[in-house]
């Protein structure tokens, strides 16, 4: 195994914790040196995923788990967000570009066309009454990468 | 890591600035208070100026949709300016941009809504 | 239990990951708006407990575990920092201003007097062989907290 | 999250500005950078500037200790200027400002080396 860089992250469903989680990946991410418009991207996937997890996972309820991982092998980064929420029902349904089943939130149902824009690969595995685990994946075009 | 928001009157228009970050947490300030500002001014026309948003994601698209049905319903028009090529592309790929006028700047957008600024 | 919120995380002993820790646990600290120089306080004292894992615990080997909590009660923040590395010997040796088992690495020996110095309490647990796990208090004289 | 350092030389002394954070991980650099520099360019003198230093913990102390040692070997001063409140604080809590020289700025460093500015 070659990996480069790991870490693990736990916190609890408080939407306070959005920023603290997309600060946190970004600033490990950075030891890539991406590119700013990169680093955007992972901070936005970031929040869509850990929201989507205290909103539709855990229905807002600060009681719940989310954990996050972030990995670095050579110039590409993985990262998996997951909770043990409510799980999604019909996965190809739920990536539908504006799907959302709380429009009484006003959400707009981006979340995952962004996720599946911004990065490489993302992948959903989601139980219903268990939870939801993403994993995702994207390159780094960063100057470091290239003399490594 | 949190977010700012700075609302003033022009005319017929209700000008709110924002500046920060604008995610699922934020949003719901952003809400309140827009919703009471345009209930309680009575405006016609919104400009929200995007210049010092450092962050936003689809929680922001939610909450601006929402502010722009609230003020269409009114018979008003909604006009963001000062928008950053990251927030760009979220309202391109939302369709946003199609229901949005979006302007370079504030007096372009209170022109653009026939406020006199 | 009245935990405001809570948040673990865990990494691999590397130097690239000292700067990432102390950023993590900042943006998570920051939620109680402590002053500049409190955050700069956690920053030090997070950045010489890793370094004391990496360095001293796992002996700059990259392949070890480092874990790190911190949950906000209040206005108080409790970290905690755990290795299962090599463990220390003598504790109360170890926390003598100016002592360092590693001189040829020029460690300044001031690991253990920093963090005593800018947290209210410092808490060491080790076990030869098996690990070392300190466990720190710190009130934060925030403006939020007087409004809470 | 990263150091980078800038060295000069004026008269007999070398001056080393640094910038960004000194921690262990970034302290391997300093001290490589600071150890080739004083055998290669003879200097008598160091005056290291921190006034672009944001972030400094022990193994800071460490390697600014070593590097005094070296100089005082060789019979030379050490002057560091540009010392911010919290890393004065690092200073005074070691006994390092005991044996350091602390000056304001570069010019009073180097004044005070008698080094011509
Ligand atoms: N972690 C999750 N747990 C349960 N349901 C989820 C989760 N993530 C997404 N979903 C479901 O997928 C739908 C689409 O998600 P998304 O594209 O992010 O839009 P939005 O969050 O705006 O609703 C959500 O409305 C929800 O029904
Ligand atoms: N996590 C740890 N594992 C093993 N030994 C440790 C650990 N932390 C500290 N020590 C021991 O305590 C001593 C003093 O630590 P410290 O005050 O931080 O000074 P320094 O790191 O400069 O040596 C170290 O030299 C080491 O022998």
């Amino acid at each position: 195994m070659n990996v480069n860089n790991y870490m693990s992250l736990q916190f609890i469903s408080k939407s306070e914790n959005e920023a603290f989680a997309r600060i946190t990946v970004a600033a490990f991410v950075s030891q890539l040196d991406p590119k700013m418009n990169e680093l955007t991207d992972i901070k936005t996937v970031v929040s869509e995923a850990v929201t989507n997890s205290i909103i539709h996972g855990y229905e807002n309820k600060p009681d719940g788990m989310i954990s996050i991982s972030a990995k670095i092998e050579e110039d590409t980064v993985y990262i998996t967000v997951e909770d043990e929420g409510l799980g999604i029902k019909d996965i190809e349904e739920a990536k539908q570009p504006l799907y959302t089943s709380k429009p009484e939130l006003e959400r707009s149902g981006m979340g995952f066309t962004i996720m599946e824009n911004f990065m490489d690969k993302v992948e959903v595995k989601s139980i219903l009454g268990k939870g939801t685990k993403l994993t995702m994946m994207k390159r780094i075009e960063s100057k470091k990468a290239l003399y490594n | 890591m949190s977010l700012q928001l700075q609302i003033s009157n022009q005319g017929e228009a209700l000008i709110v600035r924002l500046q920060g970050e604008l995610d699922h947490h934020t949003s719901e300030l952003l809400k309140t208070k827009m919703e009471n500002a345009i209930e309680q001014e009575g405006s016609n026309h919104i400009v929200l100026v995007l210049q010092d948003l450092s962050f936003m994601d689809s929680s922001g698209l939610g909450v601006i949709l929402g502010r722009y049905k609230q003020i269409t319903n009114k018979g008003g028009k909604m006009v963001v300016c000062n928008v950053s090529p990251s927030i760009y592309r979220l309202f391109e790929m939302s369709g946003l941009f199609k229901i949005l006028t979006i302007e370079e700047d504030v007096e372009q957008a209170l022109s653009s809504l026939g406020v006199v600024s």
